[in-house]
């Protein structure tokens, strides 16, 4: 009855994958974020996961840090954000909604092409899973293009962080774990600016819609 | 010894320069002293190397011939831009634009960014190396929104955005070319030498892949052309000194890492590969800031686009291999030197009349006679004149890529004639023109000058005589390409 | 005492001189007659010494090279001055001399109103580069030089920055020039691809692998890069705005010697480099040459800028000059070797002769202008009472420069006349009726170049003051009129000495590779000069002795006739009417009849404004005012649209920078997608 | 017998000029039924002038006062260089074509130059107009020599006319071109009828007299004679290039007296024509002439094409 270990990732990846697709359509902000904390906990299970096979301790503790950060500090700020500049739903996204659905299937065709097949020979077991996660990536890639808020763009560079996270453990290729430290440390730094940004964004333009920002062109 | 030097000045400069109270010169001073010591322990790393080839501190640090090279360049560099902030900010805070408390940021963010550039360029893993990039990118984040206008933050937006995507692309690309590591639990320490050692264990296909990864990732960052969108808003907000670092030096930086990886590219998959996807970027890199200078409007901007244009010619030097890497190299070397230049004399420019237009700038080489010179003597190095070296590296270029690429060549060549066009228009109007009303003659801040004439005469020797040690590095280092 | 120094000495010590001189006059910088001393000083040594360069090698055959390696692969910097180039050397060496010493005297007029150090600077600066263009013997180099060259003449020709239109004319001048050196990068390039070294040497030896496409192309790419520098026809609008702007004493230099810079390359390239030309590269030149030669004077001829009319003229004998080069190409092509060394002989022969003359004109006009301060023709008029010498000498000038006898213009028109007569022999009839045309073509140009200098010279300085600017003139100093005077000294001998003049530039041609064997073209004894197949012969002493014993001889029997005649002064009779200095003819009338003979290629425009006194009744004219000009057609044809289209594509590219931060990001997806695609 | 054929060669044209000019005025006044002055008229009027004093303006300069000198010799050079009646001078090296006719542009130049020097309105145009036919007969002057030079293969004059007495009737069409061409040429420079009026002084068809207006006294001589002589340097080119049957190689006196008279006698049929032409037809119009010229200039083209 048990699932084989295999199956449980494919599943944990198929969760992440839908996460990102469902980030498209979403209308509010708070359930953005809560999308992003779901995928963030995925993300979690994973290393916890690894550190169990490996039953190394400090990729354990790189579990913990990583979800103190993804998923405990990151949503609190962005749920500070919200409430600071009452940003209730998101501005809308620039194809509507069929079509940013289109887009988002091509995407995952194309991920599953013949294109990125050399990536399959990378893993033995589980190489479908692999080809979800490069297809979460493009899609939270085609997300920052297609989301005109400020706060959509956050999350979706974050999700494309957990995207590649994601497919590194699928791949068996995660860095070592002093490494991630220095990752999740770096973005940690990352959303205090990006969230200051917001901040000055705010007192300087008066809105967190990002097409208000479009007057440094060539005259 | 010496890095560890460096990495330690840095520190004590940023906690020295938060500790600083009351309005004192001691910032600018502290800053000043941090970099003359880093350009000795650079120029003690520099003999080391070419001694012995190699300098490793610890498995973590190793400086080969490149790196010493891009370490010269942020040396030199950090020291003039540090030496001209000092006066620039002077100006800026007796005007009122900007309070104590932002100078003290400026200074402590500026010697995090130095930091960051020393650690991209010595450490031997990549995924270091990525991370010391991406501090780069935050630290200047708030450097570039130092005037806090909207268009400023529009700009270190753009920049933050842009170039965090860029590098989380760079980032799975790095992943990716480290492929053979599955499995082989080695300490999980994977070094540029791990890789070029075993090199059959890596998949062509997927190096393949990788490399276009790594060169749309890192190439955000270099700035070359559907991917500079960033580079001239940023590189026109930021304060003079600022930009003068992100487009003399952080280019470079990131240009290094592409090569790092190239190399291994090459001895993969065969050095084709490579160079073809270096020349098509860089032919469009040359080609479309050549259009867009012809009608540029504000003179900031023009040498923003002038280094996306220069970035796109090192390409092509690269993208031509053989003679062209060590042209290429030399034209980093020479363009550092120019663009800074440039840019800090416009930071006099823009001092005296206070605006980046074009249009109201006028007379230049009456009221600010010093300036205007060394302008014009920039703006003639920049597009490539005799005299100066970016000519004979430019040249040197197109003859090695003249042998199997002809028509390249031919558009790169009518491009950079249309680019001087461009350019000449622009400076003539700056330069000449009528008798200004009631602009006032002379230099603005008097210490400003002598970091622009250091840079200048730095540039003529380097164009006239190449010292052999450096030039000995610089064929060493091009070996590889 | 000669042979104590040998060439190579005396030519480093030209190159040394200079630098000292351009170091000297910017250390000097602030006191300006020191400067103004400094640098024109130490540039005549070094004419001097240059030209003992180039007559050692001309004369006593002592051709040298010279090459030190540098830190690039195949940038070497190695100088060859053969007989050619040291032909060239000569010519640069001769007017700088006295363009120097003229220096001395017109550049007081700049004291305390400009920097005479950097104009010294420049000045010697643009002499080194000359005189390394002309003896460079490696591409890379040779492109260093060329740049440098163009860049000190950009920097004197808006030396003058108080007046706008300097700068735009230099601007124009820079851009022009800098695209010419990339068409000629270009063509280096493409040798090098072929041959595989930038050495010219080198390149001349394994000439023969370059593909016909591959000679074909350099041709074209070295026709518009040395083009834009010769000032031929379609690549020449700067040359009008740009050789005025600059000081005279530069001008004279710029248009005399500078523009030859191109000559000489055309010849060292496609004579000696290419050998085996093409019968189409020989025809283009030819009819580059018959084009420059007519719209160069015809432009001059509605000029009434008297320094604009003068570079009007250098195209025209540029034209004159790629006539005989043509031939000699064509000749080539059809391996007629002595008629192709006969027509190098002349067309070098021009080139020295136009470097006089031409200096000679600038610096008259330059007197003129430094005395009367504008440069339109039409405030002139009596100048010859006020500057008799000025005059003597201006005079002298338009003579030679129309190719009447006694001066050295004749000789050199005559001698491309004789090319083109034996190229019309050439049975192919195409070729032939080309070289009609040329014939045809010089013919005309002759007499439209002395019916120009008829009324450049009458209206300058004839009949009566038109201005009051004319009346404080005084004759130019000391050294301007010395070295007019040996200009014009030396455009008489080069005209009666023309037999063993072209004797010396015959030992030149032959020094060139494709020449060895030719002899026989042509004997003269004591100076008369007769062409092998006997079809002509010309005694050009002969023509000056007769002349002025003759006229001697008249003055002197008429004179003992008529000795107890009275001469009396009176009012010139004009129907009694009191005799107005606006009666008198003016520039642009005298030539009003040509302009209007040639409307087709000139399309002369006419705008007329009449004001009346009350604007209904308009039946009183209260003033009426004409407003003359030609179209510049190359500019309106070709240059404006060519700049339109720049700027069109300009706001196409500047359209990449939208603003909108999602569109960037879409950039970046798309290539990443294009690379994977086109990668697989 | 050489320094008699010398000063017979250099005195003839400035002796036989005046005669000519009278002839062709007396052959005018005949058509115009008037009894016309006697043909030695000429030598009377230039006697005249010169023992008369002479009025010079004031604003005129140096070469005001040289160039009548200056022209008058240029056409004594060109007498003697161009063959009258012998053949025997040809090693002259004068007479090369081109030569003979850059002295003409020479004359041209100097006495346009006299012309603008007085400053007056006529002299101004007058210049002016001349400046711009000269310009447009040279083409057409060089081209007639040069389809000439090609038949006998030499630019020296001498040879030309001695290579066309002997030339097959075959290449008579060329001829006849170049001559027609040559006849325009004449016309325009020695200011013949349909270019210029020689007779008149109204502003508006004078061309050549504009710019002597000025001159008086000795100058003026001078000046009339220089254009007589130049008019019989032309008829005698025409003559001798296009019906050279006259010339003799020897010296002997008779052969020489009996080339005298055929070169008169020739001359003379000329003088007619030309006389002839100028009672028949109108002066064209300033802006009609530049046609003529350039069919000049096309005739000798196509000769040449012919030739060749």
């Amino acid at each position: 009855m048990m699932f084989t270990l295999s199956q449980i990732i494919f599943l944990l990846e198929t969760l992440i994958f839908l996460a990102a697709v469902f980030m498209h359509l979403v209308h509010k902000n708070s359930s953005l974020i809560s999308l992003y904390r779901v995928q963030s906990f995925i993300v979690c299970i994973f290393i916890f996961g690894s550190a169990i096979v490996t039953s190394s301790a400090l990729l354990m503790f790189v579990g913990i840090l990583i979800f103190g950060v993804k998923v405990i500090v990151a949503p609190y700020f962005f749920t500070k954000l919200i409430k600071a500049y009452h940003v209730k739903s998101t501005s809308s996204t620039y194809l509507n909604g069929p079509t940013t659905l289109l887009v988002v299937a091509v995407l995952t065709g194309l991920a599953h092409s013949h294109y990125f097949q050399p990536l399959t020979t990378l893993v033995g077991e589980n190489p479908d899973g692999l080809l979800l996660s490069l297809a979460a990536i493009l899609i939270s890639i085609f997300l920052l293009i297609n989301r005109k808020g400020i706060l959509s763009q956050m999350v979706g560079i974050l999700s494309l962080e957990n995207a590649i996270v994601s497919f590194a453990f699928l791949s068996e290729l995660e860095a070592t774990p002093n490494m991630q430290i220095g990752i999740i440390f770096d973005l940690l730094v990352w959303i205090i600016i990006v969230y200051i940004f917001a901040g000055m964004i705010h007192e300087k333009f008066g809105t967190l819609d990002s097409t208000v920002m479009n007057n440094l062109k060539e005259e | 010894m010496a890095l560890l030097i460096i990495f330690g000045i840095i520190l004590i400069s940023i906690l020295l320069s938060s500790l600083v109270k009351k309005r004192s010169q001691a910032l600018g001073r502290v800053a000043i002293v941090a970099s003359i010591i880093e350009l000795l322990a650079t120029l003690f790393v520099f003999n080391q190397v070419f001694k012995n080839g190699v300098y490793a501190l610890s498995s973590y640090f190793l400086v080969d011939y490149f790196g010493i090279i891009v370490m010269l360049i942020i040396a030199v560099i950090g020291l003039v831009a540090s030496w001209y902030s000092v006066g620039y900010l002077e100006v800026e805070m007796a005007r009122g634009f900007i309070g104590y408390s932002r100078v003290k940021q400026f200074f402590i963010l500026l010697h995090f960014f130095i930091l960051a550039m020393f650690f991209a360029v010595v450490t031997t893993s990549p995924i270091l190396m990525w991370i010391s990039i991406e501090a780069t990118t935050l630290s200047t984040a708030f450097l570039i929104s130092f005037y806090s206008k909207p268009s400023a933050i529009e700009a270190a937006w753009k920049y933050l955005i842009i170039n965090s995507l860029g590098l989380l692309i760079g980032f799975l690309g790095t992943l990716l070319f480290f492929h053979p590591a599955i499995g082989n639990p080695h300490n999980g320490f994977l070094t540029w030498g791990w890789a070029t050692a075993n090199v059959s264990k890596f998949d062509p296909h997927i190096i393949r892949l990788a490399f276009i990864f790594i060169l749309i990732g890192y190439g955000t960052k270099v700035g070359l052309v559907p991917m500079h969108t960033w580079l001239p808003d940023a590189h026109s907000k930021a304060p003079v000194p600022i930009s003068s670092l992100l487009s003399g030096v952080l280019l470079n930086i990131a240009f290094l890492a592409i090569l790092r990886f190239k190399v291994i590219t090459d001895l993969v998959v065969g050095a084709a590969y490579s160079q073809g996807l270096l020349i098509f970027l860089g032919l469009i890199s040359v080609l479309v800031p050549a259009f867009i200078i012809f009608t540029q409007k504000n003179y900031k901007r023009l040498l923003a686009y002038s280094s996306i244009e220069h970035m796109g010619v090192v390409a092509l030097g690269f993208g031509f291999g053989g003679a062209g890497a060590f042209a290429a190299i030399l034209h980093m070397l020479y363009h550092s030197l120019t663009k800074s230049l440039l840019f800090l004399a416009s930071g006099n420019i823009f001092l005296k009349y206070g605006s980046t237009k074009i249009k109201n700038v006028a007379n230049v080489l009456k009221t600010l006679p010093g300036t205007g010179i060394l302008f014009f003597i920039g703006f003639l190095a920049i597009t490539g004149m005799p005299p100066f070296g970016i000519f004979l590296t430019e040249v040197s270029i197109m003859v090695a890529g003249i042998k199997s690429y002809f028509w390249v060549v031919a558009v790169a060549v009518l491009a950079l004639a249309l680019i001087f066009a461009g350019f000449l228009r622009h400076i003539a109007a700056m330069m000449f023109g009528g008798p200004e009303k009631e602009i006032s003659l002379g230099e603005v801040n008097k210490n400003a000058l002598a970091p622009i004439i250091l840079l200048a005469v730095i540039l003529l020797v380097l164009s006239f005589y190449l010292p052999n040690n450096l030039k000995s590095i610089i064929t060493l280092a091009s070996l590889a390409y | 005492m000669l042979n104590l120094i040998s060439a190579q000495f005396s030519f480093f010590l030209a190159l040394l001189l200079l630098a000292i001189g351009a170091v000297g006059s910017l250390t000097f910088a602030k006191k300006d007659w020191l400067a103004n001393l400094w640098g024109n000083g130490l540039a005549i040594l070094a004419s001097v010494s240059g030209l003992v360069a180039a007559v050692k090698v001309l004369i006593f055959n002592e051709a040298f090279t010279y090459t030190i390696n540098s830190t690039f692969s195949n940038l070497s910097l190695s100088l060859a001055v053969d007989k050619l180039s040291a032909f060239f050397v000569l010519i640069i060496s001769l007017v700088a001399f006295l363009s120097s010493i003229y220096g001395i005297g017109y550049v007081k007029h700049f004291y305390n109103k400009y920097n005479l150090g950097v104009l010294g600077f420049f000045y010697n600066i643009f002499l080194v580069g000359m005189l390394f263009v002309v003896s460079a013997h490696n591409g890379f180099f040779f492109l260093i030089v060329w740049e440098i060259m163009s860049l000190a003449s950009y920097f004197l020709v808006i030396f003058e920055n108080k007046e706008n239109n300097n700068i735009k004319a230099g601007s124009l001048y820079l851009v022009m020039t800098h695209v010419g050196t990339a068409f000629i990068m270009l063509a280096f390039l493409l040798l090098y691809r072929a041959t595989g070294s930038l050495d010219f040497s080198v390149i001349k030896a394994n000439i023969g692998n370059a593909s016909l496409l591959i000679k074909n192309l350099v041709f074209i790419f070295a026709l518009i890069g040395f083009g834009t520098k010769a000032g031929i026809i379609p690549f020449h609008i700067w040359l009008p705005s740009a050789h005025p702007a600059a000081p005279t004493h530069v001008s004279a230099l710029m248009s005399g010697v500078m523009i030859k810079t191109g000559i000489y390359m055309f010849i060292r390239l496609f004579v000696e480099i290419l050998s085996g030309t093409e019968l189409w590269w020989g025809a283009t030149i030819l009819i580059i040459g018959i084009i420059s030669s007519l719209l160069g004077v015809l432009y001059a001829l509605t000029e009434h800028d008297i320094k604009r009319l003068l570079a009007y003229h250098s195209i025209e004998n540029i034209g004159i000059i790629l006539l005989g080069l043509g031939s000699a190409m064509i000749f080539l092509s059809l391996n007629l070797k002595t008629l192709a060394a006969l027509s190098l002989v002349a067309a070098l022969f021009h080139t020295l002769n136009h470097a006089t003359f031409k200096a000679l004109l600038f610096m008259g006009a330059g007197s003129v202008i430094s005395q009367t301060h504008t440069r339109n023709i039409e405030e002139y008029g009596g100048l010859i009472k006020f500057m008799p010498q000025t005059a003597l000498y201006f005079l002298i000038g338009s003579l030679a420069i129309s190719a009447l006898p006694p001066f050295n213009g004749f000789f050199s028109e005559w001698l491309t006349f004789q090319t083109i007569f034996s190229g019309i022999q050439i049975p192919d009839i195409l070729t032939k009726s080309m070289f009609i045309l040329a014939a045809g073509s010089l013919a005309f140009t002759g007499g439209l170049a002395a019916a120009c200098f008829v009324k450049a010279f009458g209206v300058t300085f004839l009949a009566r003051p038109r201005s009051v600017a004319v009346l404080q003139a005084r004759e130019s100093g000391f050294f301007m009129r010395f070295s007019m005077a040996a200009l014009a000294l030396a455009t008489l001998i080069l005209g009666i000495f023309a037999g063993s003049v072209s004797k010396i530039i015959l030992g030149a041609v032959n020094n060139l590779t494709g020449f060895q064997r030719v002899s026989g073209i042509f004997f003269t004894q004591k100076q008369t000069f007769e062409l092998s197949n006997g079809f002509a012969a010309i005694s050009t002493p002969m023509i000056f002795v007769i002349l002025s014993v003759v006229l001697l001889l008249i003055y002197g029997i008429v004179k003992i006739l008529t000795s107890k005649r009275k001469v009396k002064i009176g009012r010139t009779w004009d129907c009694g009417t009191k005799l107005e200095p606006q009666m008198e003819i003016t520039a642009t009338s005298f030539a009003r009849s040509i302009v209007i003979i040639f409307k087709g290629a000139l399309k002369p425009s006419k705008q007329l404004e009449i004001e009346y006194r009350d604007a209904d009744m308009r039946y009183f004219p209260k003033s009426r005012n004409v407003e003359l000009g030609i179209v510049d057609v190359y500019r309106f044809y070709f240059y404006q649209p060519l700049r339109d289209l720049m700027i069109r594509l300009s706001g196409y590219a500047k359209n990449v920078q939208i603003g909108i931060l999602n569109v960037y990001i879409a950039y970046i997806f798309l290539i990443l997608l294009i690379l994977l695609f086109v990668q697989s | 017998m050489t320094i008699i054929i010398w000063t017979i060669q250099l005195a003839l044209v400035p002796i036989l000029s005046p005669l000519f000019l009278g002839v062709l005025r007396k052959i005018k006044a005949r058509f115009q039924n008037r009894v016309g002055a006697n043909i030695f008229q000429p030598y009377r009027n230039l006697w005249k002038l010169f023992h008369k004093d002479e009025v010079m303006s004031e604003d005129a300069s140096w070469i005001f006062r040289i160039a009548p000198y200056l022209i008058f010799t240029i056409t004594i050079i060109l007498g003697a260089s161009i063959p009258l009646f012998s053949t025997w001078l040809s090693n002259n090296l004068l007479s090369d074509f081109l030569a003979v006719v850059y002295l003409v542009a020479l004359s041209t130049f100097f006495l346009a130059l006299a012309g603008i020097d007085v400053g007056s309105a006529f002299g101004g145009f007058g210049s002016s107009r001349e400046m711009t036919l000269a310009a447009l007969t040279e083409g057409g002057f060089i081209f007639s020599f040069l389809a000439l030079s090609f038949l006998a293969h030499s630019t020296n004059l001498f040879f030309i006319a001695s290579a066309v007495s002997v030339l097959p009737l075959f290449s008579f069409t060329p001829i006849v071109l170049v001559f027609i061409s040559f006849v325009i040429i004449m016309l325009c420079e020695t200011a013949h009828f349909p270019f210029d009026n020689p007779a008149t002084h109204l502003e508006l068809t004078m061309v050549h007299e504009a710019m002597i207006l000025e001159y008086s006294g000795k100058r003026l001589a001078l000046i009339e004679w220089a254009a007589a002589n130049k008019f019989l340097i032309f008829l005698a080119l025409g003559a001798n290039m296009f019906f050279p049957w006259g010339l003799t190689a020897q010296t002997d006196a008779w052969s020489v007296v009996s080339a005298l008279g055929i070169f008169v006698v020739k001359v003379l049929i000329l003088t007619t024509f030309v006389a002839i032409l100028e009672s028949s037809i109108a002066k064209f119009r300033f802006f009609r002439l530049y046609d003529l010229l350039f069919t000049a200039f096309i005739l000798s083209a196509m000769a040449i094409l012919l030739i060749l």
